[in-house]
């Protein structure tokens, strides 16, 4: 990270009602004639700094349009926001929404698809990512631009697994394999293999399999009715967890993303999910040697890859059409390949542009952190369908939680099936509710 | 210089009625007006509805021609020192005594003097810039003195103001306070429970008891010619002898106590035979015999108790139940057990009569004249 | 005429109260009372994606709730949270605000390292704790270690997590209710310990007869705001919990937040809402007709 | 009054151990503010060096000064605010008789028990209508009224000797003087712990000044301490808690401050 | 039954140094010790620093042979009046009462007793069950006293115990408490600003005078023979009159404020010609002139000043640059500017040695002895 303390002062200044600093706005103002247009996002920590330097970046690539980059807090905090203010002209012309969302701001009826601008500027869509553009794409439109992309990817302790006479350049790619390898690899000090507690990488192990989350064709065909990750996929999934667990080589460390990061850095388990974004943060803060790997799947199906997590960009309606503009010269600014490298770097998000994977430093970096490649790997290794597509549902946030629960619940010994109908019915009671009152 | 008038006024609490009880007096401007009364017989609390802070249960307050039952306190332009002070705990005695001015809008160089002034006045000079918890407690009265002197209000009250002083500051308080008082004509209720302070400073007493008002008048008269026995013992220390007494017609001569015998000389009362009445003789007016004393008005007495305050003896012998006290001037050597002839004329007797309490018979004035050329009974 | 003439004269108090008020009352309107009202309806609805009111419901909500094992669930947690961290927060509180209330040297040094929590954010605290937490680096599990005692998963088994939660939320609020009672023991005349002394009342008995009596205005003030925030504790548990494990830290106001900003259920979170409301009415209003009864004051 | 030597020693360990407890987690955070990333992660408690590079991180990422500037203006003006309107009203509700006294002081003392999070939303609502987002009166007015503030001054109102109260009318004292003169002085304890509460929990405020703000303008520190952790990406805990000390100092200073004016305010004495 | 001893004690304050300074004294087991002294002279500092509240800066106290110094006040087994009471206002006038005997761990029926006995004694008993609040004054002072006597520790301490209470009151409290502390054989160490009281109730008494010891002793001895000028005008009210005077070797006169002449008719006083002394005489001492009165012994007086107390008449008249008092016993009609015949002789002079202020010449005891048959001189 370089300090870029000039950039978040730069974005700090002027704003559409703000009292603030003169100091900085006056220098701002000279651009009289310059269209200045929010963008809100989420990201904090190191994102933040990526994200105001490429802002910084665009303001300085031409003097048509001035982007403000503001953190409005966590995903779920912005959208609150947002639902303030969506719709009216003091809307921000850029929102940060994550992927769950997505379905949410489809329904909502506060942006403009970027569809519409693809279509009128012929932007060449086939440059970016097909598998991450698939999942924001709906009924064949373009909604919103993918910025923060990730996957999920199995990380694992090489040093752990050569003590345990296991390969360490071949990692457990079946259930079966990482039940037996984490046999293997459970010591008094270590578990075999963990996974944070968390939706996402249900949904993800459940798609790999090729199975639905919701019935609708994920939701992608209508609006969901019924949950689907009851069924045998979800099933697999929890059995594979369950016999983990009760074999005593599973290690619970909750919900917390930093609490299974520091047990694996501190060599507590020797194999877990994370997400692509987290690669490098595992590498440099464990004192051995880590590998990376696809996610496990069940035995008896065929890999289907991952569904892809994170955030895309969404632009308001109901704003000045020079605004939409701004925004969305801004959005073309952020998909060239050049600053979508950048972004891979600095954040470990996938570049939505497969050619930055082309640039100098990017190839510098892969030689210092081959595991990087695995995840771009595994994401272009995926077989593009309706499971790896990702579901559709405007309640994903509360069916995340129902199983969690489920989780929760398992590892406390209850039974699999039991567990999943359970969060299946919330789910299913939650989508009923949303379709309701949708009129 | 403002009127003061009780009219009916009673006061009951929640946990005590009638502390007060159809209380009818009427205070004169500029007039110096004591109240006295055992403790607990309602004195505060009568002050304390006369400034406002006691809701009046029943009656009519009035102050100044205006009817003030609820006037607020703050309006009623007066002054008084609580029997507990009052002192505010956060502000020091130069900020405690111009407390009140401040309000007035005075200027604060004037306040500055005046506090100042009043200060030296109580001699507090050195103790302006102190809290009031750095104080002994009769400099926090004099503080609390201060304060309630200082505004110069037509009315002011005073619940006790010296009982935490030296007899000697006492005294020179006791004529600062009448001097002040005179001068600015400033309507003032006092309490006390001292004999000096009710007997020197007042233009009128009134005595207060249980709540009902025994007497009003001039201390001196109120001395001598108490309304009824509870006057009788409590004005005066020690207090007036009392004891029962018939009257024997025959002999016309009072039978005290059935102790001793006192010829009536004088018609002047109405007594029947028999009649229950009751005596009251001064301590100061039990005199020792001299050798040319007159036999029959005298009898002897057994010395039951002694105390010499200096300037004067005290002692007590026993009259029928009660026990009786001679005041004797000077210093006397009386142990006891002694038994001593006392002198008693009828002239120095009240009578009360038993049943009611009244006052039947005056004592004679007992008044001294000096001349130059010497001194006359 | 009179009469009312007298009537207005008499409610001066009152008519100069509301003066004193009005501030109050303007801002509660609008920033509570307001809010409460639209809560209070939100709730009989069930509510669209922008959390507008849609489908009146009636009390379904309610029913609802009440037969969800999740609220019920939640009422427990609740309960049984307000009880682990509100009597012993408050004695501890007590304990630290008598020794702090010795005069001597350098106490005010230890004054602030006993408020100091109250000058940590919920959020930065609960982070510091998580730390602590930590199975694999956590200090209190490290400890353990150096004892040789079993390792406890803090806030990952169900039987642990709301006792570590409320551990954190004890230690949270110590410096909040340390200052408010230390407060209130500096405001006891020292005339009363002394007379005390002088009947030879040893320490024990003044903290019985006259420390206690003396300080119960505001010990009824910290009961109760100690209640009330209890009740309604949220931060900690979105940071070190999230509710789970199973649910058992699944405080009401965090369930609120959950069904409110997630789940943009705001019919039932409003429904929660109320519920909450009146819980912690009663229990405030039980505490307001026992407790200050038995409250001093001047 | 006075305190032997053995007592005194037995008072002086107490107060070691136990404020060593409560102060703990806040000294590790401390330490853990001068550690590296693997450091923090293999849970250490002592740093390897006090080296200063999470702090530098820290203010070259966020304009944090400009922040502390914030915080301190919203807090400073919640403080007065509160302790203004607080005071009035627990003034009105001790020193005024009146009918429903008791009951419109309940209904006050009942908007503690709405749940903050229930009311948010209508009042960004509200803050947005009044167009007052991104200013200072948005951040700091809803918390103006506060009936925990009311509740605490009118208990310390009621522990006044009404003596004070009846020799301040005596003087003609208005009501408003009284309340000026006599009880605010007096009871400074209440209002230093009522003016540091005010302070520091505006001071510790996250999601309402997050809400209501959309850019840095108005800002406040703890935004910014959340914009140095991140979810997904791995968080650098040295660097957050470096921002929560120096979050912290201030407000640590400030209570120091505070103790010594609660010392000086130590028992009034009494009035006679 | 305790000793009470200060040896070289001294006190000071942040603001104040000094306030208590070399203290010596030793209070007799079983001892009445009166300590008097003007507003602010450190009496209730003394007697705090004996009851351990207040830190003694320099010196040593003992309490019983065992040096008291560090020895925590709750442990000294003894009992106060506090002059501002400092009753617990959260309690009962009973609970107030027996607070210390709960400490004590005297069961609960016997606690009522005695709290009942001792209600009884002081005329609380309706006021058992209220809170100090509800009390008037004198009330609350007595529940003060209450407190203090019904523990019947070994030594009691009292500051001004009875200030508030009225003239019959509080003679009974005074007779209640000596007998008291007689059958008990408690050492009470009793701070007063009433002379009768200091007259009347102490064994000893004691003048402080900022902060020093003015002067030890019996009551009356401190009457007749004060040590200096400070403590004659303090004990006696009115105050013994003072005035510089000179000694005429050739005529053996004295000349009293160059404004009378009195003759010395003794040589037991080695006077200097033209030695400042000051000449100190009783206001009692100052007679009214009887028809067979020696002419050289009287001289005449202008009144500027009169005050009747019903049984004695003090007034007042200018000697030299002092205004002087005479006391004459009985109601006296005296007005303002009279000129009055006043006797005065030789023998009633105190005088003093106006640099060092000590006594020189004692006044001689006037003292009267009754006999039955008469009264002789
Ligand atoms: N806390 C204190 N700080 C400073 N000076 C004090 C303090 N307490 C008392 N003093 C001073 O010490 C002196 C003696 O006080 P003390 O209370 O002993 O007087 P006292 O003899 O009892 O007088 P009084 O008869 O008026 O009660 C006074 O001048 C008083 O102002
Ligand atoms: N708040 C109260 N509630 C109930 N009774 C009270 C209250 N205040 C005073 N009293 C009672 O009213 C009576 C009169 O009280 P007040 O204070 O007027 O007496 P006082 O004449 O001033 O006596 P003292 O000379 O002792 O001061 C007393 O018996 C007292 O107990
Ligand atoms: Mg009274
Ligand atoms: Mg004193």
């Amino acid at each position: 990270a370089c300090t870029n303390s000039d950039s978040s002062n730069n974005s700090s200044s002027s704003s559409s009602n703000s009292n603030g600093e003169s100091s900085s706005s006056s220098e701002n103002g000279s651009g009289e004639d310059k269209v200045t247009i929010e963008f809100w996002h989420a990201m904090s920590g190191s994102g933040q700094e990526s994200i105001d330097e490429i802002v910084k970046g665009f303001n300085e690539s031409q003097d048509k349009y001035q982007v403000n980059a503001e953190f409005q807090g966590s995903y779920e905090e912005s959208l609150t926001k947002l639902r303030g203010v969506g719709g009216t002209k003091d809307a921000p012309a850029i929102t940060q929404v994550f992927e769950v969302g997505t379905k949410y701001m489809i329904d909502s009826g506060y942006i403009e698809p970027m569809q519409s601008f693809i279509d009128k500027d012929n932007y060449d869509l086939s440059q970016l990512e097909e598998n991450i553009l698939n999942y924001y794409r709906v009924d064949g439109k373009l909604y919103s631009m993918p910025f923060n992309s990730s996957t999920p990817v199995m990380i694992y302790n090489k040093d752990a697994f050569k003590e345990a006479g296991l390969d360490p350049e071949k990692a457990p790619e079946t259930f079966s394999e990482v039940i037996d390898a984490a046999a293997k690899l459970k010591t008094d000090e270590m578990y075999g293999f963990s996974m944070l507690t968390y939706g996402w990488f249900f949904e993800q192990l459940v798609a790999t399999q090729g199975g639905l989350y919701v019935n609708e064709d994920n939701g992608r065909s209508g609006d969901a009715t019924e949950a689907l990750f009851n069924g045998p996929e979800g099933l697999n999934v929890f059995r594979f967890l369950d016999t983990m667990n009760k074999a005593g080589t599973f290690g619970n460390f909750g919900t917390n993303w930093d609490d299974i990061r520091s047990a694996f850095a501190t060599g507590k388990v020797a194999m877990y999910m994370d997400s692509s974004a987290g690669v490098a943060g595992a590498i440099n803060n464990a004192p051995f040697e880590v590998g990376v790997a696809y996610i496990p799947h069940a035995d008896e199906v065929q890999r289907n890859g991952v569904v892809i997590g994170g955030a895309s960009l969404w632009m308001s309606k109901g704003i000045a059409e020079e605004e939409q503009e701004a925004a969305w010269e801004f959005m073309k600014y952020l998909t060239t390949h050049e600053v979508q490298a950048k972004w891979h770097l600095d954040t470990g998000y996938f570049a939505i542009n497969p050619k930055a994977y082309d640039e100098e430093i990017v190839k510098e970096k892969w030689a210092e952190y081959p595991q990087y490649k695995v995840t771009v790997d595994q994401l272009q290794d995926t077989i593009p369908g309706l499971a790896t597509q990702g579901a559709l549902i405007s309640v994903f946030p509360e069916s995340r939680q129902q199983i969690v629960t489920a989780l929760e619940e398992l590892y406390q010994g209850k039974d699999p099936q039991e567990v999943l109908d359970k969060a299946a019915e919330g789910t299913n009671r939650a989508m009923e509710i949303a379709n309701k009152t949708k009129e | 210089m403002k009127k003061v008038e009780l009219i009916n006024v009673s006061k009951s609490y929640d946990k005590q009625v009638n502390v007060i009880s159809s209380i009818n007096v009427t205070i004169e401007p500029g007039e110096f007006f004591v109240l006295v009364g055992p403790s607990g017989c309602g004195k505060s609390t009568m002050l304390r509805m006369i400034a406002g802070l006691e809701e009046i249960t029943e009656g009519t307050l009035k102050i100044g021609d205006r009817v003030a039952n609820d006037l607020p306190a703050s309006r009623r332009d007066l002054s008084m020192v609580f029997q507990n002070y009052a002192l505010y705990p956060h502000l020091t005695v130069q900020q405690n005594i111009t407390f009140g001015l401040d309000v007035k809008r005075m200027k604060k160089e004037e306040q500055r003097a005046k506090a100042k002034e009043v200060a030296e006045m109580l001699g507090l000079t050195e103790y302006l810039g102190r809290k009031p918890r750095e104080l002994s407690g009769g400099q926090r009265q004099r503080v609390a003195l201060a304060r309630a002197i200082v505004g110069e209000t037509p009315i002011c009250l005073m619940d006790e103001p010296l009982s935490n002083l030296d007899a000697k500051l006492r005294a020179h308080m006791r004529s600062e306070i009448r001097r002040l008082q005179r001068k600015l004509g400033i309507t003032m209720i006092y309490v006390t429970h001292d004999q000096v302070e009710a007997m020197t400073m007042g233009d009128r007493i009134m005595i207060l008891h249980e709540g009902k008002i025994q007497q009003v008048g001039k201390p001196i008269d109120i001395y001598n010619y108490p309304a009824n026995p509870f006057v009788a013992t409590f004005i005066g220390s020690p207090p007036m002898n009392l004891a029962p007494a018939t009257f024997d017609k025959k002999t016309n001569e009072l039978n005290v106590a059935n102790q001793i015998k006192v010829s009536v000389q004088t018609d002047d009362l109405e007594l029947g035979e028999g009649q229950n009445i009751t005596v009251g003789v001064r301590p100061e007016h039990l005199q020792p015999v001299t050798s040319n004393d007159d036999i029959k008005e005298q009898f002897e007495v057994e010395v039951t108790n002694v105390e010499i305050l200096g300037n004067e003896t005290v002692f007590s012998f026993q009259m029928g139940e009660s026990e009786w006290m001679a005041k004797w001037s000077g210093q006397w050597h009386i142990e006891i057990g002694d038994q001593l002839p006392v002198k008693l004329s009828y002239d120095s007797f009240s009578i009360f009569d038993s049943a009611s309490g009244q006052l039947m018979k005056k004592a004679v004035d007992h008044g001294h004249y000096a001349s130059q050329s010497g001194v006359s009974p | 005429m009179t009469s009312w003439k007298r009537f207005w004269k008499r409610s001066i108090d009152g008519r100069t109260a509301i003066l004193y008020l009005l501030p109050s009352v303007i801002l509660f309107s609008v920033f509570v009372f307001y809010p409460m009202f639209r809560t209070i309806y939100l709730s009989f609805f069930l509510t669209d994606q922008a959390g507008n009111a849609a489908i009146n419901v009636g009390f379904e909500n309610y029913e609802y709730l009440m037969g969800s094992s999740e609220f019920r669930n939640s009422m427990k947690a609740t309960v049984l949270f307000v009880l682990y961290t509100v009597p012993i927060g408050i004695i501890l509180a007590l304990f630290f605000a008598l020794l702090a209330n010795e005069k001597l040297k350098g106490i005010g040094f230890f004054r602030t390292m006993y408020s100091s929590t109250m000058g940590i954010s919920v959020a930065a605290s609960s982070v510091i704790w998580l730390f602590m937490f930590n199975p694999s680096i956590g200090m209190f599990n490290r400890l353990l270690g150096v004892f040789n005692l079993p390792q406890i998963q803090w806030l990952l088994d169900p039987e642990w997590a709301l006792l570590s939660v409320s551990i954190s939320t004890i230690w949270m609020n110590i410096g909040f209710s340390f200052l408010i009672l230390l407060g209130g023991l500096q405001n006891i005349d020292e005339h009363l310990y002394e007379s005390a002394k002088i009947d030879g009342a040893g320490y024990f008995y003044r903290l019985r007869r006259i420390t206690l009596p003396m300080l119960s205005p505001t010990l009824f003030f910290i009961i109760t705001i100690s209640l009330i925030n209890a009740f309604q504790t949220f931060g900690q548990i979105d940071i070190l919990t999230k509710g789970g494990p199973s649910q058992s830290t699944n405080l009401i106001v965090y369930s609120i937040y959950r069904e409110a900003f997630i789940n943009y259920q705001f019919g039932t979170a409003s429904a929660q809402a109320v519920i909450l409301f009146i819980i912690i009415l009663i229990v405030t209003i039980l505490q307001f007709k026992l407790g200050e009864r038995k409250v001093h004051y001047q | 009054m006075r305190t032997s030597l053995p007592q005194k020693i037995w008072l002086y360990f107490l107060l070691i151990v136990t404020s060593a407890f409560v102060f703990f987690p806040v000294a590790y955070a401390f330490m853990i503010s001068f550690m590296t990333g693997p450091e923090i992660i293999q849970g250490k408690f002592f740093p390897e060096s006090f080296n200063f590079d999470n702090y530098i991180k820290v203010f070259s990422r966020l304009p944090l000064l400009n922040y502390l500037l914030n915080s301190f203006i919203v807090s400073l003006s919640v403080m007065v605010g509160q302790l203004v309107v607080c005071s009035l009203a627990a003034y009105a509700f001790v020193f005024f008789k009146f009918k429903g006294r008791d009951f419109i002081f309940f209904l006050f003392i009942s908007t503690m028990m709405i749940p903050w999070e229930a009311t948010m939303i209508p009042n960004v609502f509200t803050i947005r209508k009044l167009d007052w987002f991104n200013t200072y009166q948005g951040l700091t007015l809803p918390f103006f009224a506060l009936a925990f503030g009311t509740f605490l001054l009118r208990q310390h109102f009621l522990t006044i000797p009404k003596e004070l109260h009846e020799a301040s009318q005596i003087a003609g004292l208005s009501r408003f003087k009284f309340f000026w003169k006599v009880v605010l002085p007096i009871s400074k304890t209440s209002l230093v712990t009522l003016g540091a509460y005010g302070f520091l929990t505006t001071w510790n405020m996250y999601l309402w000044p997050l809400l209501i703000t959309t850019n840095q303008s108005v800002r406040t520190v703890q935004i910014g301490l959340k914009q140095l952790q991140s979810q997904e990406i791995a968080t650098e805990w040295g660097v957050v808690m470096a921002g929560v000390i120096v979050v912290i100092i201030p407000t640590l200073l400030l209570l120091f401050i505070g103790q010594k004016q609660l010392q000086k305010g130590l028992s009034q004495g009494a009035l006679k």
